[in-house]
């Protein structure tokens, strides 16, 4: 069995739960604990209630649970806001000075941040009660907190590092209170600790991205920020474009003309790119999008979580033409298919999405090596001659890509329907058509190179679960919950186009279950559309949070 | 001698279109200026201007309606060696496109706006662009044009625009030796060109671009930029030349880190060796 | 037996084609023939190729078929293009002064034309000529040129005249060459004559359009233009709009404020409004929209005609929302769709789309009384009071729809998740909970209110040809052809959401064909996904031009 | 006396924000002019600014990120007799929806659009907006600001927009007038105001604000359009007050064909008698 303990932090945006988190998960992790954090949030700066879920454990712990073991409400607002979640098992942990509940535990967080002289430090304080309340070497403690706060000058690290000792001795007097046991594991110490928006990041940067551009929006800012922040290192060009359109087109431009550029954005971001998308569907110009899913429609809840835009990632843009669409379910998969999708595009010349999610990007656990030596940057653009054709027919739809200035050749490329050369053409029953045909054959390619989906669970099973994205982890250790022998889990990491098996997988199962983070089933929809197979038994949920494995395990349990 | 920038080829403009005259224009400069083929890219959008590059013996990515501004600058960002040069219509660059026009000239990449601005939107068939006259008639706008024209000029030097020019298909020469200083100009440079479309704009015609422009003055010192606003707002006749002109503008592709570093264009760079950004996750 | 004769004129852009269309249609039509034309065309504005087919016919005739009876080029190119199309039957006219053909019949048109004094009214003489052919009543004929050219002064006018009478005249040399007898039939004479764009804008004034705004893009323009010319008269606020993202908004902040705005746009345009529309489903403010379809991706072939706009109308905008698509088949369905789509996207407050595309748009024929009765304008919109709550809570979904300045209460709409009052909120299984099941509950009653599919043919039918939209007319004139007791054609003028009985039809038939104007099958696609009937026979087309009805006689007979 | 624009509820702002002192001046604008509640719309985009409208009593339609004046300019289309105010931010408006920018001030609606310029993305955390100033570093430009501030005032000026004012809401009684002349003038109004994001922009402060402005001098003319562009230019300190107007313009909507026949808003017209167009068509 697993030992795990859960802390939820609750409070105003601006009370510091993030920095909390922050310094917590490094703590933790580097300290040989399994760790699992993730957080939702308004779309507010300061005010209302966030929290932030920290589970620690002895195993590896992938996928959000809905226990809370620890809860620390900075506000009542957030007391009110959990009311529902927190039970008999629940330690409440309270300064009392300005939070009283029923049932909790007063620790004087705020007197002990006075002593040292300020009431800012009390965060750090929390972040060293909790350290020491799971018996935290002091030393990762004070290495920490000392990284973490550097950059800020001297006097703040040495503040801080006081502060938090403080809060690792105050702890002491409490262990007999929380009696907390959990085994460590010193692997989990040399393991890579990242969140969603950070695989992505860097398989985008080991696929070879040399380039990204956005106009910020949440939740795909983070990719953003994070390739801003690599740029100075690995030489990213990065701009912030004056709006989504202009984002998709320079971002072609520069594909066209040898960069290999990365696009994030959020669902109405890319609806503003979907004319840009049936561009690169014509030009045949590689393209890279990271489409972080929000709840729509429109602004909607715009820090909240769906997988509500796959529809819109199937059918953007107007005219027929090929694209991929991969949806990374956990930390390498993001790693390895961020990467991946920069190959694709340039082989294929067609647009390639990455999709996340709120959830996905927020999510942070330990995971052990990334598939680093499976990814390398594959270039497909060649030197061209005097007679380069950039739309040459070829049996696959395929031509060699050239780049202006690479050769002699003249790369010339038309929004219009054109010629081998890039000429525009309405020669409809000749080359025009011809060109129709070489976009449709590509379809056939890209089908080939289509990933198999994974099957978890027993071979030989009645009931097949079948997830993509984000849930992957979720149906997961739902499944290793269950313990049921008909069971099995069909996780699509690469969601369009649909591989072959699919058929087969549906085929061998009696009932086939679609979970999905939206509200009518999306993918299941394409499922049926791609397959013929009926697909009515449906697990959806749509308020703007990811399932918990709880409710999964629950709502499976009711269906099977 | 010959002009290797030109394409023997049908042109689908109607006869007598001011495109004719523009694209001689252009090509001179091109071949006057010894560019390397190669190393020249055109980008347009969409409309009959639009069109050009197809008709020349160019690198092009002739993209969509209003959109060739983003398109030129990730071309820029991909490779700062390339001779970038912008080809469209008035409703193209200023009407559809027109925040990227904003905004492309606040970052001041090293490209040329070559706009056709016939006043009207062809390809389309008649209708009002940005810059149409008021009063003209047309199958949307059937009592004419009320909304007060778009001055590309004194709305570029309002955003400091580093090179702000005006041609016209009607003064070839100096046209033609805009249009080089443009291209030679290192920044943004845009060069707003007068030119009459015969099937659709009866009121601007070939010959009402000829009475009703002058050439600014050789006097005139394009340095200033109130003057140049001052002189931009002059209209009936409308001043042909050289604006404005700001010499002291950080160049955006120079000024991106990467390229502080190195010239080198992205294409030959190889950049997936991020053992060192994981290092910083563990 | 149908008697029909079919005249095919093709030259460069420029050389008059379009005017001897326009003439001709009225003097055909007006003399009492039943008359059809339809054009296709390049996108430029000189040079090239485009033609016009006119067929003449004792009965109604509503289909494009592709036999050319009379051919008249206007070019050496145009031979070219047309030199499959011709066969032994085709009698081939050409001024020898200018074109040169084997077999053709020389007519001097232009030397004419140079007597009344400038080779400027060889168009005129041809439509005289022509006009002749067929018996016309001279009288028709010069009231319907004093008509056409009455703007532009008397002197034009009376030397058209004389130019349509020198052509009247001519043509009695040749009477003997092709002897042409097609009754007519004096019942056509009062007859509308409408093109798919006129049709379209009329229903749109019939169904109470006030305003209407776009950014012009073929070959949605002529509707755009035709609300235009009825503006005086009828006080439609027309606004070309800076760009399509303007449109939509627009056409939004005007529905809002009491209005009923249409927005008429093609492919790439309507791809930039994919935000907007998520804005219209989640404000729930009613829109209409006319999409008319060309090919794609990009700019692809903007003159042309593709059904390849169907998934993006499904799926455009990101998040989940009720929508109505009308495709209408012929003028009588464009006239009633187009008005009802005002009252529809009023009363479920959702945007509606009616889907045209280049061949319906750009299609005339004759036809009788359009359903003028069965359409008015209603008006869903209420005087609120001071309680009023934009986004209440209703059985159905449906609130009642205020707006500003019609009484006391405050009309507050919102993109963002909002409560009853239409204020943000972020309680998420509550009201933002509740504000999603409402919108979900919307997509019953639209269900409700569909439109069935017609049947044609047999009743009890083996075989089921399944269409949509433009192909209407062509596949029921191939259904007459081909006179197979097995067979029936179920048509669909609502694409979605697609009618209960869908169903039913498919159980009942051996065979389902689906035939499209498109590479994939788009609506084929529908049809599995909704129903999870396969739909593998799919008869498509996509080259740019529509189906002819002998070309659907021979792929529909061929895959029987 | 109570102000019944007022709306009692909490509000999502960072406490200290710029944007409370603006809600302060726009609800005393109102009141002031005596506006009736239920002619008053509200039109925004999205951003801390944009969320404004929601803590008035007023009816408002909250669009999306950029596209406030498209709608603002449908809702006047629908009925002119509303009072239509805009209020959103500087990314909202002058960066997603910079080309509406342009075209509504060609257009010349009858709106009022207060744009609360922190310079800065504040609901996006903190990222840079087209008037951030130059080298502001941010988590996405991580070297600086280095394209040159988009200058609203002037580029108003050049675009012949008829009212054009800076305010500060460190100017609580001056940007008041401003607002109320500006819903008060008829025709196109921008009232770009100052304001500290305390939360993102630890560069222009409310003290930043208030040492880097100064009041336009009284004798200052704002009907010349090339004094106003001059004035405008003129930044560090930069000035307050009202730099442009131009009376002369015609304003949008009353001068579409059917609100010249009658004065009526759409929605109590009668508009589908198509017997007489159908007639056309026999
Ligand atoms: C998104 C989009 N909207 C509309 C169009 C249709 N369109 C093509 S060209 C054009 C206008 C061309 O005007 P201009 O740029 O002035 O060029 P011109 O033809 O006058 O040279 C338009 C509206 C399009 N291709 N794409
Ligand atoms: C199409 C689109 N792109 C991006 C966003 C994300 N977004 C929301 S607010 C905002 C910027 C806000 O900046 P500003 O307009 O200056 O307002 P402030 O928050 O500073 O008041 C952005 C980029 C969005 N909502 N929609
Ligand atoms: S329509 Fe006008 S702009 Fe286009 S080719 Fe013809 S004359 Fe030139
Ligand atoms: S983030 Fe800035 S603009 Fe937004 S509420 Fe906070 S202080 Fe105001
Ligand atoms: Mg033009
Ligand atoms: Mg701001």
């Amino acid at each position: 069995m697993q030992n795990k303990l859960s802390i939820v932090l609750a409070g105003e945006a601006g009370q510091g739960i993030q920095s909390v988190e922050n310094l917590l998960v490094l703590i933790f992790k580097k300290d040989g604990y399994n760790i699992f954090a993730t957080k939702e949030y308004m779309s507010r700066i300061r005010g209302g209630v966030n929290s932030t879920t920290i589970i620690i454990s002895d195993k590896p712990i992938i996928a959000w649970h809905e226990d809370i073991d620890l809860f620390l409400p900075f506000s009542y607002e957030a007391i009110n806001r959990f009311k529902d979640k927190i039970n008999y098992s629940t330690r409440i942990i309270v300064d009392k000075k300005y939070i009283n509940y029923e049932n909790s535990i007063d620790i004087p967080f705020n007197k002990t941040a006075e002593e040292i002289g300020s009431t800012i430090f009390s965060n750090t304080i929390i972040a060293g009660f909790l350290a020491s309340l799971f018996n935290v070497n002091i030393e990762i403690l004070k290495k920490t907190i000392f990284d973490v706060f550097a950059k800020k000058g001297k006097e703040i690290v040495d503040k801080n590092i006081i502060a938090a000792v403080r809060g690792y001795d105050l702890a002491k007097n409490y262990f007999e209170i929380f009696k907390i046991n959990i085994q460590k594991d010193k692997k989990v110490a040399e393991q890579f600790l990242l969140n969603g928006a950070d695989a992505i990041s860097l398989g985008a940067v080991a696929g070879g991205c040399n380039a990204c551009f956005a106009y910020p929006m949440t939740p795909s800012t983070s990719v953003f920020t994070n390739m801003a922040l690599y740029s100075k290192k690995y030489d990213i060009a990065i701009e912030q474009v004056e709006d989504e359109i202009g984002v998709i087109n320079m971002a072609l431009g520069c594909w066209y003309a040898g960069g290999r550029a990365l696009v994030t954005t959020s669902g109405g971001g890319f609806a503003l790119m979907t004319e840009g998308l049936s561009l690169s569907g014509m030009t045949e110009t590689p393209v890279v999008i990271h489409l972080a899913q929000r709840p729509g429609p429109a602004t909607g809840l715009p820090t909240r979580t769906e997988q509500g835009d796959l529809n819109l990632a199937l059918y953007a843009g107007h005219g027929v033409f090929p694209r991929i669409i991969y949806a990374p379910g956990n930390l390498q998969q993001a790693f390895y298919l961020s990467a991946l999708a920069f190959n694709m595009a340039d082989k294929y010349q067609i647009p390639v999405f990455i999709m996340s999610d709120q959830y996905f990007i927020d999510t942070y656990y330990n995971t052990e090596e990334l598939p680093l030596n499976s990814v390398k940057s594959e270039n497909y653009f060649v030197k061209t001659d005097i007679n380069y054709k950039r739309y040459k027919i070829t049996e696959d739809g395929i031509s060699l890509r050239g780049i202006p200035g690479y050769g002699d050749g003249l790369i010339a490329v038309d929004s219009d329907e054109h010629d081998e050369d890039g000429r525009i053409t309405e020669d409809l029953n000749g080359i025009s058509l011809q060109m129709k045909n070489k976009r449709l054959k590509k379809f056939i390619k890209i089908k080939e190179a289509t990933l198999e989906p994974v099957l978890y669970g027993q071979r030989e099973y009645k009931i097949l679960l079948i997830g993509w994205g984000s849930t992957h982890n979720i149906i997961l250790s739902a499944l290793e919950n269950i313990k049921n022998n008909d069971l099995a889990f069909l996780f699509f990491s690469q969601v369009y186009p649909l591989h072959e098996k699919t058929k087969d997988y549906l085929r061998n199962a009696v009932k086939v279950i679609v979970i999905e983070n939206n509200a009518t089933g999306q993918f299941a929809d394409l499922i049926t559309k791609e397959t013929g197979f009926e697909t009515k038994y449906r697990i959806l949920k749509y308020n703007g949070l990811q399932f918990t494995v709880e409710e999964l395990v629950k709502k499976i349990t009711e269906m099977i | 001698m010959e002009n290797m920038f030109e394409r023997q080829c049908e042109i689908a403009w109607c006869p007598g279109c001011g495109n004719f005259g523009l694209r001689k224009i252009v090509l001179s400069a091109l071949k006057e200026l010894n560019l390397d083929q190669r190393n020249t890219v055109f980008v347009s959008g969409i409309g009959q201007a639009a069109k050009a590059p197809q008709y020349m013996n160019v690198h092009y990515f002739n993209g969509l309606h209003g959109r060739a501004l983003p398109a030129a600058t990730g071309i820029k960002i991909a490779n700062p060696d390339l001779t970038v040069i912008v080809e469209s219509g008035d409703g193209d660059m200023y009407g559809e496109g027109g925040n990227h026009f904003l905004h492309t000239i606040r970052r001041n990449p090293d490209i040329t706006v070559i706009v056709h601005n016939n006043m009207v939107y062809g390809l389309t068939k008649g209708q009002a662009s940005p810059t149409s006259q008021k009063n003209m008639v047309t199958p949307i706008q059937v009592e004419g044009v009320f909304e007060t024209p778009l001055n590309p000029l004194s709305l570029a030097i309002a955003l400091d625009a580093s090179f702000v020019a005006r041609g016209s298909v009607g003064e070839p020469e100096l046209t033609k030796e805009l249009i080089k200083n443009a291209i030679l100009h290192k920044g943004f440079a845009l060069v707003d060109v007068f030119q009459a479309c015969v099937s659709f704009n009866k009121i601007n015609t070939h010959k009402w671009f000829k009475e009703n422009t002058y050439k600014i003055d050789e006097t005139y010192n394009p340095e200033d930029k109130i003057k140049a606003f001052e002189l931009a707002l002059k209209e009936y006749p409308f001043p042909l030349g050289l604006f404005y002109i700001n010499k002291n503008k950080v160049v955006f592709e120079e000024n991106l880190p990467l390229y502080k570093k190195s010239k080198e264009p992205l294409y030959k760079r190889k950049n997936d060796n991020i053992k060192d950004l994981l290092i910083l996750k563990k």
